[in-house]
């Protein structure tokens, strides 16, 4: 039985089409992606647009992709990267998120408008000074100073304030009588409470700093430490001419981790959270 | 531990003002009851008792001790509150059981994996497991123990939200209306339950109820509340008996005492052929008298209740009838459901001379001539 | 002593056999010395970005792999090392194959600071199909650039649906603006370097022809990566870009047409064309770094590292000991003509100049600008330089 | 309700310490910095005072980046937020194919830019290219899109809008989530057939939050655009996509004229400043309403 | 309008049954209360009604319709939900109103800046305005117009649950426990409210609620619910005077019905000296009488129970005494405060005939001897 609660085939229909549009639209540049990451270098520009290639040159693509530079072991330092970050991202920043939503404190705007001023301040602005302080601290090439300079996440601190903003007082009441002190309560109720927010976040976070560029670019000089982008920009040459069978292949493997990343966070969003303990 | 000293405290939330130069001392040790009309600041009362809010003024001691220093947890209350607040993604269990685990596991052992590294924090969580089902079990949600709030009925998440009250062994227990989502029976054996405990902890119970019943037969004391302000503090039967303050009056009992106003010592018309002097001072503006005292059969010195009968409600045993005195306000009476008179009946009815109070014009109670005093000290 | 050189190189996807080879080359000969290589940046703006990161911290490596127009940079900010010195010390340094020219492409303010270690040239694709139907000829291309864009052109008209020609202009430090006036015998600036000089006769000349390349179409205004892709689709007749690309533009080719490459068109009787590609810079402060990077340098730009080099990659070496040596690149060349036409410019090579002060590259950057308005042709060339010489002169103070 | 300082200090404390060593310190020297005519890699500069902010006064490119910035923040923000929007509540509206339509929208915000760069400039080639193709095959011109003065920031703001809409998508949905299914049931029995009721009277207010944080975010992020405008056109042609992070890149990296660049970052900052001030007492005063 | 018939619905959570194959008729128009434990089924029922959520199998039709087929807003229902679900972003106003604002205003005129454009829009929004605010004052929440959820206190936010249900004129109204967390006073003021506009309108009014005086003097009829089925279907003094089965005669009534064993026609010690088969028929295992039915006054053929008062408790009018028989269960039996015993006294009450319940062995009523027979029709 179809139920009446749910919308009407029109509608149905409807999103179908309009989704599906927008769909083909965003996946557009992918296609082409893992469509040149499977065809010879001869092949890619060719008149008219086609799909799949007349001599495959996946393997050979995907195989240089992966060999002519240590691209699982950059995989693998993306992965150490990422989790580092989100991981102290997360600790430092959902209490800090919490006390801007919940506490009153003296000196409360004063530090909010740090936090939006930090948020605002694009990286690139301090990135020389912070290069020559992690010089001074003697981190730089190191795995550390890709970790460092995002620990502290405005980003992070104004999405979950956001959101913890709604979660009812009379839970945080009850958790404080429950004998839970405001840093236990952090973690047992509040980080529960926020987690679509804290998966949005960890989407983010991993997502940006898995890709991130410029910084690996200019804090990393021995190559064993590198990330995935600078592994697959090893292919893309203004001056001879870019490898762009190699690029592609290079670009779907580092882009695979981050999908299958993504699958299962989005899959948490279905769980979300009913604040259905609380009544009013 | 010593009583609670409530010192003229206010508090409002912007224009609003809530508690409004309420004074109170609580004893330590006993069951208070909180009764008052809906909005009237009981709630807003207990989240000050629990350190929850601060108050705009005044202060909260108990004994040398000054409780608004004290955050929350070093005030040691259990709360029930009215919203339930359960946490949503725990089970039953869980809900149930925090606070025995925050008592009983030391920091270390709190954190997430210590149950893996140390078999005395299974142990620990074994036995608080152990004892919130005890509890889960006398209020009847033990097989609920792995559900989420989500899964629960109301009433079942509300008495979640008791059992994690009861857990505890806390110096005050704050309970904000705990039993109002649940059924008759339910509700019965739960008052004893409570009741119990506080017999067995000793400890001081403040507990906050629409239902009469509740409070008549759990408290110790009971104190009416209204617009932010104590009218009276008393024990049950001098609350009921002798309401300090018509409001007193008007809101303790069920079906609501009937007023009826005495123009300058002059009866209104339902009284005019008869002395009330005897019955209440010449100072008293109104005279009330409840439902319940109404008799059929003619007293010697009771008030005399003429009229003609406009509603009559069948209520179990007994029947709920409104009397329309003749020019006056109706009058509701309850009398026995056997005998008692049809719609449209004429009827007269005596209320016995110390079952009458007295109040002034401004609502004050007017302590009664000698010969109509209640009997309740 | 023992010594661990520390050495930094741009585009590893080029040069990471390359110079690792040379790595093991040079420690096989030196046994007191080896080799460390930092994580090679991906062009030569980070590459010198990088080596001035590495100035501000006190890191910078021993020898630098350096973009040509950049090695201005590292002498206003007295990083690198005058290697005259070193070549004086050298016994027979005529017999080595640097020579004058070559050499020339080292030099900063008359200071030998880096040595020539992979060069190319501008050059001119052709698409051979595609022009020989529009009565080309492979055997006999174009030396004016008036007869290259008639040709393409008429190539233009004679293939529906392809473009005619693209000019490279927009490679980084004004390279083929440069080559335009330089081929006509022209200069930047005067001799001391504070007065525009191509706002004269070569200048003007150079501007118009730019024009004339855009004025009915024959060349649209593409990026290079936009032409490049025309090109090896074979939809583009002509393309005039840095001899670097030869490779992988044969690559994207296949066997889809034949390709040949044309001579940069030179005028003048001192006409030159412009050098790109890098040099090797010593940064070591410490003489005996310093001497150890010396043997370095020698080594990788000497025939032995010119070998490796040409032979992994598209660029020309800065060393003509090797292209007749049979044992080094001659049978190399003459299985690769298309590589060859660089080095037949190497008698013409000049330094690729970079402006002077602490505006030198903003003034790139402004006449990059404004020879954008002429090939958008949003306004004529004339007014243009115009423009442009007035701009460079306010930068150059 | 008494929270003792010490334990505030211990919650926020690391957030701010950290905030203060690596954003206001690193801030602190560029103040410095933007006062001293110091050129990249050299070992000596000079205080030059106030010359660096009156050379931008006078600056041209810095005026057209200042413009070309706020026209690609609004439209890239607005696009998104709208796109975004959409998206979300289109998805969360059925149960089919969501998964698959969550991953569509969200995989720009995952992608390389740097390498996708590359699949931009083919797709808009000015001949070759699929949307000129798909133009000349429905009879129109085709537009040299990053090279025309007048589409090149178009093109980058559909980049732009491209990445974004999936990050504004993806906070719509996990603010969606927080809606509680009773209020929807509420709504249901209040009468409101329609889904666009729905939408204005419950759906939306309950994201309020959330929108007041995407609007924030994608604004900032729109502010802060580089990685397009670097790969794909380097602000040219002539300026014509020059922004304010680019400009401050060219005039550091590009041109290593570090005081200026300094400069230029101070006054950015300054600007941002104002708006976060503004946006936060705006903020407050719509939390008082 | 015509009556809505549910056949047979069955509804499970997971492993959970919810409704285990519940059949009811609810009549066009009728003021039907759903009665019975916590977490038997009583919201989920309501849900269904209003098609929130549908039945795992069954039918649900109203007349000729469907009502499967329909969805909420098609079925046209207005519910007072239990935990309130009022819009957290709306002022009280419009949280009242809203239901009105979809009624009154066009899609068009419904559209944000309509009011702007259109002044008959503003007309409308002013009348709507109007008829939320009376309601609002009837339910004495007027003065709290413009404040939202989160600024209101339990009961007020439960007030404004109720006044969104009662300004609109549905087909149905459901009502989930919507006056339990008022006061006394309040709540008998608005059960009548309650009742006026179901007897103004002629709805059908499905209310759920704990409080069986609620049940009693609101309903037509009530149905006794328990796990998820229907005990009994009847009008209040059926329920209360001839329950169909054992749980319905415990579950309605407070205090609860008194249940004697009889073993196999033989009755408990407390019986010993009496003949029963008088009282209540042969197949019984049980005898039931309530605390109210017991007489102090000796009755021919009555039901004579003796024993030892271990407890007096008092409840305003009345004291509630439970009674140790020799060596039987205790039992609690209701008199009148005044002359009533103390504890420790011995005590003897009387039953008479007709206010004693028989039950079978599998708890269903059997039909009394014919002198015995209650009154009730
Ligand atoms: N989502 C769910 N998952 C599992 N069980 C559920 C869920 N929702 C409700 N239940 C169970 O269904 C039963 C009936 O719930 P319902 O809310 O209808 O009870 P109720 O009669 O309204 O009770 P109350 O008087 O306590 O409100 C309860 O036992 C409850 O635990
Ligand atoms: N945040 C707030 N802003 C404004 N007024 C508030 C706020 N919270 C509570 N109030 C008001 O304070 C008064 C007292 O609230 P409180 O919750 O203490 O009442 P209560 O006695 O518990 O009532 P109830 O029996 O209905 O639960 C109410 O009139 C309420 O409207
Ligand atoms: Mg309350
Ligand atoms: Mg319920």
């Amino acid at each position: 039985m179809t139920s009446p609660l749910q919308p009407s085939l029109a509608w149905r229909i409807f999103r179908h089409v309009v989704l599906m549009s927008g769909a083909v639209v965003f996946l557009l540049p992918f296609v082409w992606m893992v469509s040149t990451s499977l065809k010879p270098a001869d092949e890619i520009f060719t008149e008219g647009l086609r799909l799949l290639p007349e001599r495959w040159a996946a393997i050979e693509n995907y195989r240089r992709a992966l060999t002519d530079v240590p691209l699982l072991r950059y995989l693998w330092n993306g992965v150490l990267v990422c989790a580092a970050i989100l991981v102290l991202q997360i600790v430092v920043a959902l209490p800090a998120a919490y006390c801007f939503a919940k506490l009153k404190f003296a000196g409360k705007r004063l530090s909010w408008t740090l936090v939006m001023l930090s948020l605002m301040i694009p990286f690139q602005a301090t990135a020389i000074p912070l290069y020559i302080m992690l010089y001074h601290a003697g981190l730089l090439d190191t795995l550390a100073a890709l970790v460092i300079p995002f620990i502290a996440s405005a980003f992070g601190i104004f999405l979950l304030r956001q959101f913890i903003a709604g979660v009812p007082d009379d839970l945080i009441h009850a958790a404080r009588l429950d004998g839970m002190r405001e840093f236990e309560l952090v973690w047992r109720v509040i980080m529960p409470a926020a987690k679509p927010a804290l998966i949005a976040f960890s989407i983010f976070s991993v997502v940006w700093h898995w890709n991130d560029y410029f910084w690996p670019l200019l804090v990393i000089n021995t190559m064993d430490l590198a990330t995935p982008p600078l592994g697959t920009m090893f292919f893309k040459n203004e001056e001879a001419g870019t490898d762009f069978g190699p690029l592609m292949a290079g670009t779907v493997i580092i882009t695979l981790p981050l999908l299958v990343f993504f699958l299962i966070a989005q899959k948490r969003f279905i769980e979300g959270v009913t604040l259905s303990g609380v009544k009013g | 531990m010593a009583d609670i000293h409530l010192q003229d405290i206010r508090k409002g939330y912007g224009a609003t003002q809530v508690l409004d130069g309420l004074s109170l001392t609580i004893r330590d040790g006993e069951f208070l009851t909180l009764l008052g009309a809906s909005g009237c600041g009981k709630s807003t009362l207990l989240k000050l008792l629990a350190g929850l809010e601060l108050p705009d003024t005044g202060s909260i001691r108990r004994g040398d001790d000054d409780l608004l220093r004290q955050s929350p947890a070093e005030r040691d209350c259990a709360m029930v509150f009215q919203s339930y607040a359960l946490y949503p993604h725990m089970t039953v269990r869980d809900n149930v059981c925090t606070p025995l685990y925050m008592r009983m596991l030391g920091f270390w052992q709190r954190l997430p994996g210590a149950r893996w590294l140390d078999p005395r924090v299974r142990r620990q969580l074994r036995e608080a497991h152990a004892q919130g089902l005890a509890v889960a079990r006398t209020l009847g949600i033990d097989h609920l123990w792995l559900r989420r709030p989500a899964q629960l009925s109301g009433g079942q998440r509300q008495r979640v939200a008791l059992a994690r009250a009861m857990v505890r062994r806390p110096s005050v227990f704050l309970f904000d209306e705990p039993l109002s989502n649940l059924d008759a029976n339910l509700r019965q054996a739960l008052r004893a339950e409570i009741r119990q405990l506080h017999d067995q902890l000793g400890r001081t119970f403040v507990y906050v109820t629409h239902d009469q019943h509740e409070a008549m037969s759990m408290s110790d004391r009971v104190a009416v509340m209204k617009q932010g302000r104590i009218l009276q503090l008393g024990t049950p039967t001098e609350i009921y008996e002798a309401p300090a303050h018509r409001d007193v009056a008007a809101f303790v009992g069920s079906p609501r005492m009937n007023f009826l106003t005495l123009a300058a010592g002059q009866a209104g018309p339902a009284l005019q052929d008869q002395p009330v002097g005897h019955i209440v001072p010449r100072e008293a503006a109104q005279l009330g008298f409840r439902p319940h005292a109404a008799r059929l059969a003619p007293e010697p010195g009771a008030l005399r209740v003429a009229g003609r009968v406009v509603q009559a409600e069948f209520t179990g045993a007994e029947r709920m009838v409104t009397l329309q005195p003749e020019g006056g306000e109706p009058v509701v009476l309850v009398l026995p459901a056997h005998g008692a008179p049809a719609r449209g009946e004429d009827l007269v009815v005596y209320v016995p001379a110390h079952a009458c109070h007295g109040f002034d014009a401004r609502g004050w109670r007017v302590p009664a001539v000698p010969a109509a005093q209640p009997r309740a000290a | 002593a023992q010594i661990e050189l520390v050495v930094d190189y741009p585009y590893p996807d080029l040069f990471n056999p390359v110079h690792e080879e040379i790595a093991r080359k040079f420690t096989e000969k030196f046994p007191d010395y080896t080799v460390k290589f930092r994580a090679p940046t991906n062009e030569y703006e980070a590459a010198a970005q990088q080596a001035l990161r590495h100035a501000v911290t006190g890191q910078l490596a021993d020898v630098s792999y350096q973009g040509l127009n950049r090695q201005r940079l590292f002498v206003d900010r007295g990083i690198a090392v005058d290697l005259a010195p070193f070549i004086a010390a050298e016994k027979d340094w005529d017999k080595q194959g640097y020579s004058e020219s070559l050499m020339s492409l080292g030099q900063v303010n008359g200071k030998q600071v880096g040595i020539g270690f992979s060069l190319s040239t501008p050059i001119v694709y052709y698409n051979l199909d595609l022009i020989e139907k529009a009565g080309g000829n492979a055997e006999a291309l174009p030396t004016t650039w008036d007869d290259i864009i008639a040709l393409a052109e008429r190539s233009r008209q004679a293939n529906p649906g392809t473009n005619g020609l693209h000019y490279d202009w927009e490679i980084t430090g004004n390279w083929l603006w440069q080559a335009m006036v330089f081929s006509k015998g022209g200069a930047m600036l005067d001799a001391e370097e504070r007065k525009v000089a191509f706002d004269g006769a070569e200048g003007r000349e150079s501007i118009q022809q730019m024009g004339r390349m855009v004025e009915n179409g024959t060349m649209q205004n593409l990026s290079y990566s936009d032409a490049a892709q025309l090109f090896v689709s074979g939809k583009l007749a002509v393309l005039s870009t840095s001899t670097s690309r030869l490779a992988a533009i044969q690559k994207q080719i296949g066997d889809r047409f034949r390709l040949g490459t044309g001579l940069f068109p030179i005028y003048a009787e001192d006409g030159r064309v412009p050098a790109g590609g890098n040099v090797a810079m010593m940064f070591a402060k410490d003489p005996e770094r310093q001497k150890a990077a010396w043997e370095y340098i020698k080594f990788a730009t000497g025939p032995e590292g010119a070998t490796i080099m040409t032979k992994a990659t598209g660029y020309f070496p800065a060393n003509t000991l090797p292209i007749d040596d049979p044992q080094g690149l001659k049978g190399f060349y003459e299985a690769n003509p298309n590589q060859y036409t660089a080095v037949r410019q190497i008698p013409w090579l000049t330094g690729w100049y970079a402006f002077p002060g602490e505006n030198g590259l903003k003034i790139t950057d402004v006449i990059h600008n404004h020879l954008q308005t002429v090939f958008d042709k949003s306004v004529q060339p004339q007014q243009a330089l115009e423009a442009m010489t007035r701009d460079v002169q306010a930068l150059l103070k | 309700m008494r929270i003792k300082p010490l334990e505030v200090a211990l919650l926020l404390g690391p957030s701010m310490v950290l905030t203060l060593v690596l954003l206001v310190l690193p801030l602190a020297m560029v103040v410095l910095i933007s006062f001293t005519d110091w050129q990249f890699g050299a070992s000596t500069w000079n205080w030059i005072g106030l010359e660096n902010y009156a050379g931008l006064w006078h600056d041209e490119v810095f005026r057209q980046s200042f413009v070309n910035t706020v026209e690609y923040l609004l439209l890239v923000s607005l696009a998104s937020i709208a796109i975004g929007l959409g998206a979300a509540l289109l998805i969360e509206s059925h149960t089919s194919l969501r998964a698959f339509y969550r991953t569509a929208f969200f995989l720009p915000v995952a992608s390389t830019l740097i390498a996708m760069a590359v699949v931009w400039q083919f797709l808009l080639h000015p001949s070759a290219g699929l949307f000129n193709q798909l133009l000349t095959a429905l009879g129109f011109e085709p537009v040299n899109w990053l090279r025309d003065y007048d589409t090149a920031l178009i093109s980058l703001a559909v980049i732009g809008i491209w990445q974004m809409s999936g990050l504004a998508m993806v906070m719509f949905l996990a603010g969606l989530k927080n809606i509680p299914a009773e209020l929807r049931h509420a709504s249901l029995l209040d009468g409101m057939r329609h889904p666009l009721d729905r939408l204005l009277r419950v759906t939306l207010p309950m994201l309020a939050p959330t929108m007041l944080f995407v609007v924030t975010v994608c604004a900032i992020r729109a502010l802060q655009v580089f990685d397009t405008v670097h790969v794909l056109t380097q602000g040219g042609p002539n300026y014509a996509t020059e922004v304010l992070l680019h400009t401050i890149y060219t005039e550091g990296f590009g041109f290593f004229r570090m005081g200026y660049a300094a400069a230029l970052t101070v006054v950015f900052v300054a600007c941002i400043f104002v708006l976060t001030l503004l946006q936060q007492s705006g903020a407050s005063r719509a939390k008082e309403l």
